[in-house]
């Protein structure tokens, strides 16, 4: 009952056998708990557990060339959560193919490449590149808050969105996820998009745009002024954000994610009408948390034989 | 329906588990041992009981403290100020939200902290070691003072300045050779570096400092005029403190640098503070 | 220091006299601080406080004839904060005419009264029957996730916004507050039409589309299924609206509200740009929240001579 | 930057000043004066200090509490079980979050409240009183078990239905002067009723009932049947718990109320469940 004692014998390290795989857009993942774009280092984060558990690694997002970000600050805290406006501080898609990836993909990780850029050319030329690439997944980022052109905006015109999608999809095979942004009106419309663009899976959702004030100078906290709002307070959102689009989107693969701290967090998306979930956040507060929230949410599913069989589905509650 | 960001995982286990791998401890609940209030509440101390953290954390590294408060979710970083076999002291004054809640732990109260983190300061050179320190600057020149009490072959003179109380003279004065302060009426650490200087062997010296950063960049530029090495350790707001985030930036002349995971300490090289 | 010991004597009972009033569209409010539509009824609060200490009470929406809200469940909780479809359950305007606002008037309350409809005709009815009532200001409420017809979908459309609010506008003299929703692409854009149909001052944020479901049963918790987030969790995003608004709009009067739970809450919604605020959830788990969040201000504002000088005309930090 | 939801509000002070001007306390903190398991985990028994609640709550009312997390921040309702000079006890099962976060309280540790709320049931008439509860629906019953012992002209006999562990049967026995009980294998309340029905008058007899609602139908069937008079608790997820905003609706013959400002207490009339 006390979740707090639930964990007492969870070990990161010890081997472990996951029992409740999923697939999205046809690839097989082996547990549905992935780490989110953004908040996953692999240097850092290979230190504290084997990358190669998580069901799926979805990388930092890679530019044409390299990205030098925002200037700092470029984090806040908010109840519940955080803002951040780093701005996809990256060091472009060509190191990011001859180190980062490889290097992931020698440890056995499953990884979705997460793909930003400023204008529909720049997505173009680094999914070119990428096209040929060890990379599983590619996971177009139409919807970061921190950018100044493409980022978000991409992601909130759906006619746009279609358009770009459609061009993508005729330069690469890979499975192409789409990841939207919450911060528009009807997310269900920019879903449809994106799917007429021929995406293979959506992910959602990308950050609320947020901020913070500092109230001993009255000025904005994050040099960007405003940032966008992750951790446990988005959760109700991302919950209906998936709803939603489960909804409108019966067939279509959904990665659901925003303020997962639990296996049963990871779940309640699940039951939302997500495949597979990613850790965000929780993993900037806890280098094991993704590899935790997996194990917890195997031995919920251990309880729940008719979810786990309709999980490739998105089984949503309806 | 779970909501919380952590899971109670005793130190103890945690470190047991990630070790037996090679693999460092990731975020564990440690025990308090100590909560004092210090010079009439200018800076608190607390002791928490990590075998981990105190017997492999180098001056100048910090660890991640988590308020008892899930909703103040982000980690408060901390110099690591002294060790004391499986014990490790904390210096911090309260600002915010969390280190309200931080105050609030009494001796037997759980606390979840993460690290040590980052790189410490290089005192690899024999020689005399000035610590430069400022305000809330001084808990990792207290460590760096408790390392360099051991060796033979340096010397540590603490060079404190405070905006009042001098809260940490008692801290760093058991373990430096020498300790210099100064309280804001009556100057800054660049005072007392003047004052110091006749007894300055700039060949055979080092300056580490942390403090705020333009009382840092001063010293860098005093250090700079006498061509004596400088160190220094930066803040900065962080998102995750052990390198997944890039929320910590810092241009350094080997590009964008993460101060959680490439620092706190750089070198006035590194960051171009070389003019004098 | 410790928050915890600030208000160690605050006593919401003892007679206290504001130093720092401000102004929304011309009316003085005693004081910055205001108790938000929905999360205040008078037989409930005047229990507990004397209702006069208010700078203004928003009372809950109004509609032509009584509505009976949702099913329950209508509320869950979520992480610092909460999701309500209550769904707007009211007597209707004409008893609120003759019980809940003549009794506010007698206890010496500012009254903003909030008006809801299913359509325009409904607002129109209700704003016809308070044009000549003691409420000192209306609110016309465009934001509400929880029904079904008119609600929210009134406050995504700037066009149809301009259109409502226009006529509206013709029918009474009485300053008119238009609030608005999170839930846009644009918010600047959506503030920019009520501006344009006459809006006298605007009033955000109302609530975020959320759910939350057991998972337990898999399904969700709310029987409306999604609901409306509100408390601390949304207070990032209910600031970054607030800004936004005040830079596309520099004159016009904004009362603030979303997640405020103390008086550096509230002055930071002050610095973002804000003239008043509202304080809604943090209500519902302390009765005399709205109180002690006054004189916390009060006493912020004290020590910030310049920023009291600016607070009627919505000083944001820029 | 606060993000707290409350302040800390010794509860002395609170209620002081609300009686001195005759308006209620509102939220205030309190201490905890005993936390047990009952019965090998079934349920838990917290005793809090809280003169003005301990002294006005009637049997029927409850307390809101609010978990020791601010990340948790919706109140969680408890009726309340038993007074005992300033201290209240409140009988509870450990279900989600908010719960889990009160089983880790411990004597001396604070929790924040709300009350006494709602209405009580009515007990003013003399005769019987069948205290019919199911689950964890018993601790009003508890107190009104408490309340009728009080008097000469009334009889409170418990008839008690679990799960499992028949947990709260030493509460009540206490000032009980029947106590019947019974666990799911066995049958349930209406077998016990059924039972005691010989020696029953219904003219003077008065049921009042909390648990389930299946249950507390089944009661109100079997009152209706004997023109029993009959009071029913209910429980509803609630926003405020104080009456101010309208989460915790009910229809009844009166319209829709509100369960934690017109209830939690209603009649078996006012619910329509009269239908034998
Ligand atoms: C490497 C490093 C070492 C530090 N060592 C010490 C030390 O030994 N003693 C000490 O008193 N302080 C130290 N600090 C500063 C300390 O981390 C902040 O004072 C503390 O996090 C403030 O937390 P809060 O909850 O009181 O403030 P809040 O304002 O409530 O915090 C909100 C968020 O902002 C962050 N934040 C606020 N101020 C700072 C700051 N100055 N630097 C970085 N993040 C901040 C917090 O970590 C938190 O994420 C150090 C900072 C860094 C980066
Ligand atoms: C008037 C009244 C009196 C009650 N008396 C008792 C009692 O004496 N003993 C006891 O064990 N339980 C009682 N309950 C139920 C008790 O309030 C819930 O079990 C408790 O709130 C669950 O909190 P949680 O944090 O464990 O669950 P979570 O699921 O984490 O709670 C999330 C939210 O849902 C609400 N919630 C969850 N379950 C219920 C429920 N069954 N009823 C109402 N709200 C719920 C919580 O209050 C909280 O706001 C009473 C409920 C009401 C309405
Ligand atoms: C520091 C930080 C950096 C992020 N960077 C990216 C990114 O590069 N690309 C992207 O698609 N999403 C990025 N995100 C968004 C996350 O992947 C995720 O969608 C979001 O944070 C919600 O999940 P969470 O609440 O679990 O964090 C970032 C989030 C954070 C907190
Ligand atoms: C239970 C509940 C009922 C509400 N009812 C109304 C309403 O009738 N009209 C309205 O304009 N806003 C309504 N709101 C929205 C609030 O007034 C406020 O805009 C929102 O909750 C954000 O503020 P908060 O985070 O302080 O609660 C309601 C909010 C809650 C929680
Ligand atoms: S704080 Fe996350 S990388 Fe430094
Ligand atoms: S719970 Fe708010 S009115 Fe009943």
């Amino acid at each position: 009952m006390d979740e707090r004692m639930s964990m007492d014998g969870f070990d990161p390290l010890e081997p472990y056998t996951y029992r409740h795989p999923t697939q999205v857009a046809g690839v097989v993942w082996k547990n549905p708990v992935g780490a989110a774009s953004g908040t996953f280092k692999l240097d850092a984060c290979q230190d504290f557990y084997d990358v190669s558990q998580l069901g799926a690694i979805s990388t930092k997002g890679v530019s044409p060339v390299a990205w030098e970000g925002n200037p700092t600050p470029r984090t806040a805290e908010s109840p519940s959560g955080m803002v951040n406006a780093v701005g996809l501080q990256n060091p472009g898609v060509d190191d990011y193919l001859v180190d980062e990836l490889p290097r992931l993909k020698d440890l056995g990780a499953l990884v979705v490449t997460n793909v930003a850029g400023h204008s529909d050319d720049d997505y173009a030329q680094v999914v070119a590149k990428l096209a040929d690439s060890p990379a599983d997944m590619l996971e177009i980022n139409v919807s970061c808050p921190n950018v100044t052109h493409g980022g978000m905006s991409a992601g909130t015109d759906p006619v746009g969105l279609e358009r770009l999608i459609s061009r993508l999809r005729a330069m690469t095979d890979k499975p192409m996820v789409v990841k939207l942004t919450p911060n528009v009106t009807d997310i269900a419309a920019v879903a449809r998009a994106a799917a007429n663009g021929g995406a293979d899976a959506l992910s959602l959702i990308n950050t609320l745009v947020g901020m913070r004030l500092d109230t001993t100078t009255g000025r904005p906290i994050i040099d960007n002024v405003t940032g966008g709002v992750s951790g446990p307070a988005i959760l109700p959102i991302a919950l209906a954000c998936v709803w939603k689009v489960r909804q409108a989107l019966p067939e279509m693969p959904i990665i659901g994610m925003g303020g997962i701290a639990s296996g049963s967090d990871a779940l309640e998306f699940l039951y939302a009408g997500a495949n597979a979930v990613e850790v965000g956040a929780a993993a900037l507060v806890d280098p094991v948390a993704p590899v935790r929230i997996a194990r917890q949410l195997d031995e919920l599913l251990d309880q729940r034989p008719e979810l786990a069989e309709t999980l490739e589905k998105g089984s949503s509650w309806k | 329906m779970s909501i919380q960001t952590t899971q109670f995982r005793p130190t103890e286990q945690v470190v047991a588990q990630a070790q037996a791998e090679g693999k460092r401890p990731g975020r564990r609940t440690a025990k308090v041992s100590a909560a004092l209030s210090l010079e009439g509440g200018a800076a608190r101390l607390l002791t928490v009981r990590d075998p981990y953290a105190a017997r492999t954390a180098s001056a100048g590294q910090f660890v991640n403290l988590y308020a008892p408060d899930p909703s103040a979710m982000l980690p408060r970083p901390f110099g690591v100020a002294r060790t004391d076999g499986d014990e490790l002291d904390l210096v911090y004054q309260v600002i915010g939200r969390g280190t309200a809640a931080l105050a609030r732990l009494k001796p037997g109260d759980e606390v979840d902290l993460l690290g040590p983190l980052g790189r410490p300061y290089d005192l690899s050179r024999p020689g005399d070691y000035l610590l430069v320190g400022g305000g809330l600057g001084v808990p990792p020149l207290i460590a760096a003072a408790q390392a360099l009490s051991q060796r033979a072959d340096a010397r540590a003179i603490a060079v404190f300045g405070y905006q009042n109380e001098r809260f940490a003279d008692p801290l760093v004065a058991a373990s430096a050779d020498r300790t210099l302060s100064i309280s804001e009426p009556e100057g800054d650490v660049i005072t007392l570096l003047d004052r110091f200087e006749p007894q300055l062997d700039p060949a055979r010296s080092a300056i580490i400092s942390c403090g705020p950063t333009a009382m840092m960049k001063a010293v860098a530029a005093w250090a700079a005029a006498r061509s004596i090495p400088a160190q220094f350790s930066l803040e900065e707001r962080m998102g995750c403190g052990y390198g997944a985030c890039v929320a910590c930036a810092v241009d350094t002349v080997d590009g964008r640098l993460k101060v959680c995971a490439d620092g706190p300490v750089f070198t006035g090289e590194q960051l171009g503070w070389t003019n004098a």
